[in-house]
């Protein structure tokens, strides 16, 4: 496989040049997306590249973005829209679930539409409260809508690639302190990941801990840690959280009877609930040996002062503790 | 005028279509034969049916309000499909799953209604843009009402359109309400097409009653949209003789004001234009009352006979493959 | 005590007109809720008591609503806010979750927004999938903001009273279906309901079933058939659902070893899921003697035909079979 | 004039501690001192602190957007509490929670920022309600910049004051960009102010550069919104001499430009102005500028030392009791 090493946003980059190369009906619309390249200059470079006819600035509109974003894609286009970041989708809520995630089944088939919104999502940029969100609890509420949430350059592009080749809007959670984060990424032409496949990012045999975003480099520092106390963790990253492919994690709670999730956003009301629950409801509940442990982003705005904010989120010392106690070994 | 004979009496014919067709379907809702609720366009069929024959004779694409009979039927859609929507059926429009506030019929170009007012203008953009990136010729004829046009959605769609010189007609009917609450407590001017100034775009108001007029200047600015200009702002005149959904008991309005904008009825005033000027006879003009009266009452039959959806059908197209 | 039997619709409206006799600072704002009454007329007739000043009615501009209730309650006021229906507070979500829910945080308690945003919600009036949503799960997932959610006249009347006096924005779930719905309401002055406090509508001892909302009617109706057949089952309403008071919900757990969990809105990220992970990851787990079952509305959006939208939502006969699974009686 | 030679004073002292404020933030920010982003208003002290010094003076109340230092100061808000906030300190304005894109400074009658564009129009129209509803005869200054207009928020808003004739003005800063975007790529009108026709209110543009009109006008705005006659719309035409925000490499506008603006800075032409008219002299204005510099020297070091805020303030004033 011919792999090179580049950054989470270059990744997402190159995911949506690749597209634009592939398929003349795929469009990028924005704030400020041309020269200055976005916020977090993911599109850097794509005017240059595509020219305005494809690359496409707009006023400060997010309720006309999605929305134009939706009547282009019912209309045969496959438009990919950034959200400055992710806090402002609340502006463009409606556009995003009344119509894109409703026309389709409204329609009884009849249109399709196939649009991503990007949203720039998190805390740990001393940003505060209003522009350091992770919303997609919400989504994974509303049918129609599909959801992923990259943690790696090489699954970044892999699922922004197939999330614009998908025929359903699709809502891409991207984490803005994993932006600079480095990796190996396929070039193949036909590299992707497709959506709904939950993957298995680490083999064990004693927990498993489900995981995704920024708190997954966490999961994996801490299972590293215990790892060489004897532990075995199994790290299942969902990748697409709705509608979530659960099955792997039944296999792994079945296997190793204990569970374990983190994530980065607000735990109450949070994506972990879901994925407890459906847990808890299953025939691998009857295999479970203790509680399921649930780590969450703590259930507060998010503040600016350093020491404040560093709060917010789960560390490997937060995830190693949670794991502990699932194994009973607190 | 751009109009023959011919259009004029499917003019004529078509907005007879959309009154019983609704007075059908006031009738049924009173009856509570159907379920659900709906908005009917009694007194508004120029402003409707005048705008969508304009929208349709290029080809362009429609996207509507909640209030979207009128223009559906105006695009010349299948009465019996359109009932059968009504009737939650699985032969109608939308399977079913939309009913009188979600319409659709892509047939005609009609990308149909949203029941969120003022969700349309930002999904029209984009229906906009597409023509626009694909150079098809094309332009979009969006439908609002006067109290959509204090949504933040219409201003920012009209922005982005008029930046983006997209070819879009945004098209209000001013029928001098939002629900119960009259035109001056939605906004302190007197046009809504001044806003157009506000966007640097034209736009202009207009006797909505006069479906002549609605043709004319739709057909105009559909065309100056495709020119490339960029959008255009129409305010057409209008009332709503009926309620505002099935449950309204208009008292937010007096007997005599309805009963004097009742003599401002579009239809017998495009009558009596018809024959003055000599474009039709009184025979023509009923036996084409007849036939859409015959119409409504064929695909009221039909619709009736319709068997309901598959249970099943409940979880299909949520998602696409 | 003095009872009075009225409907939820006319408890709704009672509960503000006595706070809008208590308390000067309370007014209402919304679309239509003057002569009109609102689209359901719960605010019939508070504009002929109260006059202009304290019912005011607006443009259609949810945004604007939202934002100014938020602005109004900034300074003292206490708005009372009503969405025409649920399903447009997807264009207020910027005022309410980034602004009413996160000044008082931001401005490190200098600031407190006390409003109330009032939301029609659920399906079965046959009004299409824009107009039928509950969205309840999203406002538990924002920290700042309290949500409630009545089934009974009394209730609607306890809890709005409450939600007026609180110091926060209470997102108020009102259920289309229940506007009809009569009982007896407490007339005393001082009859309230305190908020995040669950309710206990039934003793049982074999199963727990937590419920809200029409959901909880029907729950009613399969607790009373089952309980001809020997089987007794305690009913838990948490009134508050965020943040829930999660107690009583433990104690009964702990006391049946069985848990139902029972909602109309999607099951799928909804606010089951957030009890069922909140039970799973307690001690109580280990009481439990069976999967936890967690029924809910269909994963779909709201169609029209009538035959299709009576699946939505889950009817007394399923909610049936979910206590048998739950008892290990299918 | 409405302005005594100690105002005169007051105004330009403010208008250097802003400056002094805020060329101090973007050295921090450049050196990663501090954490975070924040967005300077360098050249723009004449619009921010004059209008905030108009709002003040009648003890009105004020509400910001993400680029609210300058108006902050201009209201005379403590140094040594914003720029503890800035570094996230207890002793901050808003406790370290805020930072730079949410002060709050209530004695000053500052409801604070937001830092989402368009946010605060809205909540102005409430907290102009209140004013209304309880006959206080305050009226709300609102800020904005050129981009926040495109929002839908704007519409709504200044459409809903005027329907309900609230005391609140709209003061919109037009630096010509919104980020990166140039004005004529927002909006495809001219003059912003040209808007206030879509809502039946007065509407002006004025030099945002000129201090004394800055203040002249926004007074007799409030004035009128006081009086009871609604909303008024200002647009202040002025210059962005920084970057948007800390990482702002200004690769959309020339150079050439940004130092043309330059010559209109609006602080060497206040001073020019006062020693014209002879009110005050060089000396006055070099004590004036020594003293703004010294107190942000002062506020800087006192911030440094204010303790970091408690860990466990992090969940504290989520909710109120
Ligand atoms: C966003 C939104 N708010 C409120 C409603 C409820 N509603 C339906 S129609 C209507 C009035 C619309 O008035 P107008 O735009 O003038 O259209 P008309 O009904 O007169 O045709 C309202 C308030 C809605 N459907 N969507
Ligand atoms: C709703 C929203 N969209 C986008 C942003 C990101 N953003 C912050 S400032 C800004 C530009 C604002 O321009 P303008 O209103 O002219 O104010 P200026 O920055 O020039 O003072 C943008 C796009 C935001 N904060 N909020
Ligand atoms: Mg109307
Ligand atoms: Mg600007």
């Amino acid at each position: 496989m011919n792999l090179q090493e580049m950054s989470y946003r270059e990744a997402l980059r190159e995911a949506m040049r690749e597209e634009m190369q592939r398929d003349p009906a795929v469009w990028l619309l924005g704030e400020d997306i041309g020269v200055y390249g976005g916020s977090f200059k993911v599109t850097l470079g794509l005017l240059d590249e595509f020219g305005e006819r494809r690359v496409r600035e707009t006023p400060i509109s997010e309720s006309a973005i999605i929305g134009t974003a939706a009547g282009s894609a019912m209309t045969g286009l496959r438009p990919v829209a950034e959200m400055m970041f992710s806090d402002f989708i609340t502006l463009g809520m409606d556009a995003l679930v009344n119509h894109a995630a409703k026309f389709r089944y409204m329609s009884n088939g009849q249109v399709q539409i196939p649009m991503v919104v990007r949203l720039p999502s998190g805390s740990g940029t001393g940003a505060g409260a209003q522009h350091s969100q992770s919303l997609e609890a919400w989504f994974c509420n509303v049918p129609g809508l599909k959801v992923c949430a990259p943690s790696t350059p090489a699954q970044a592009k892999g699922l922004l690639k197939s999330a614009i080749r998908d025929n359903n809007p699709v809502v891409f959670i991207e984490y803005k302190t994993l932006y600079d984060t480095r990796g190996l990424v396929p070039q193949e032409d036909n590299y992707i990941i497709p959506l709904e496949e939950s993957y298995i990012e680490r083999r064990g045999s004693d927990i498993t801990v489900v995981s995704w975003g920024p708190a997954l480099l966490e999961t994996i520092k801490a299972v590293r840690m215990l790892a060489q106390e004897g532990i075995s963790c199994e790290i299942i990253n969902p990748l697409t959280l709705y509608p979530m492919d659960m099955d792997p994690i039944f296999e792994s709670v079945k296997k190793t009877s204990r569970l374990v999730i983190v994530h980065d956003s607000q735990k109450t009301g949070g994506v972990g609930g879901e994925i407890a629950a459906r847990v808890a409801e299953n025939d691998c509940f009857n295999y479970l040996d203790s509680p399921i442990v649930r780590i969450g982003g703590l259930d507060t705005p998010v503040p600016v002062a350093e020491n404040l904010e560093r709060q917010m989120v789960p560390d490997a010392g937060v995830i190693a503790d949670g794991i502990y106690t699932a194994l009973g070994l607190d | 005028m751009n109009l023959t004979t011919e259009e004029l009496s499917q003019l004529y014919y078509r907005m007879l279509q959309a009154r019983h067709f609704e007075e059908t379907l006031e009738d049924l809702f009173h009856r509570r034969v159907l379920h659900g609720t709906t908005h009917l366009g009694i007194g508004q069929e120029a402003a409707g049916v005048g705008a969508a024959f304009a929208a349709l004779k290029q080809g362009d694409l429609t996207i509507l309000t909640h209030r979207g009979h009128n223009e559906t039927i105006g695009l010349g859609a299948d009465l019996t499909m359109l009932m059968g929507e009504m009737f939650g059926r699985s032969g109608g429009c939308s399977g079913g799953k939309g009913g009188s506030m979600h319409f659709i019929d892509l047939e005609h170009g009609n990308y149909g209604e949203t029941g969120v007012v003022g969700g349309a203008y930002p999904l029209a953009c984009g229906m906009a843009f597409t023509q626009q990136y694909n150079e098809t010729g094309k332009a979009v004829l969006c439908v609002g009402g006067d109290g959509s046009v204090n949504e933040g959605n219409f201003h920012e769609s009209l922005n982005l359109a008029s930046v983006w010189k997209l070819p879009v007609v945004f098209f209000i009917e001013n029928n001098l309400y939002s629900m119960s609450t009259p035109l001056e407590k939605e906004m302190n001017i007197i046009n809504i097409s001044d806003r157009s100034q506000s966007y640097g775009i034209p736009g202009i108001t207009i006797d909505g009653n006069d479906v002549v007029e609605v043709y004319e200047i739709v057909r105009k600015a559909l065309d100056y949209a495709r020119s490339g200009e960029g959008p255009f702002l129409i305010e057409a005149l209008t009332y709503r003789q009926c309620g505002h959904s099935k449950s309204d008991r208009q008292i937010y309005r007096s007997e005599q004001e309805v009963e004097n904008w009742k003599k401002e009825d579009p239809i017998p005033r495009f009558a009596e234009y018809l024959i003055e000027h000599g474009l039709a006879e009184e025979g023509d003009l009923y036996r084409l009352e007849r036939r859409a009266y015959e119409d409504v009452k064929v695909a009221l039959a039909a619709a009736k006979e319709m068997p309901v959806p598959n249970d099943d059908s409940v979880y299909t197209d949520v998602y696409a493959e």
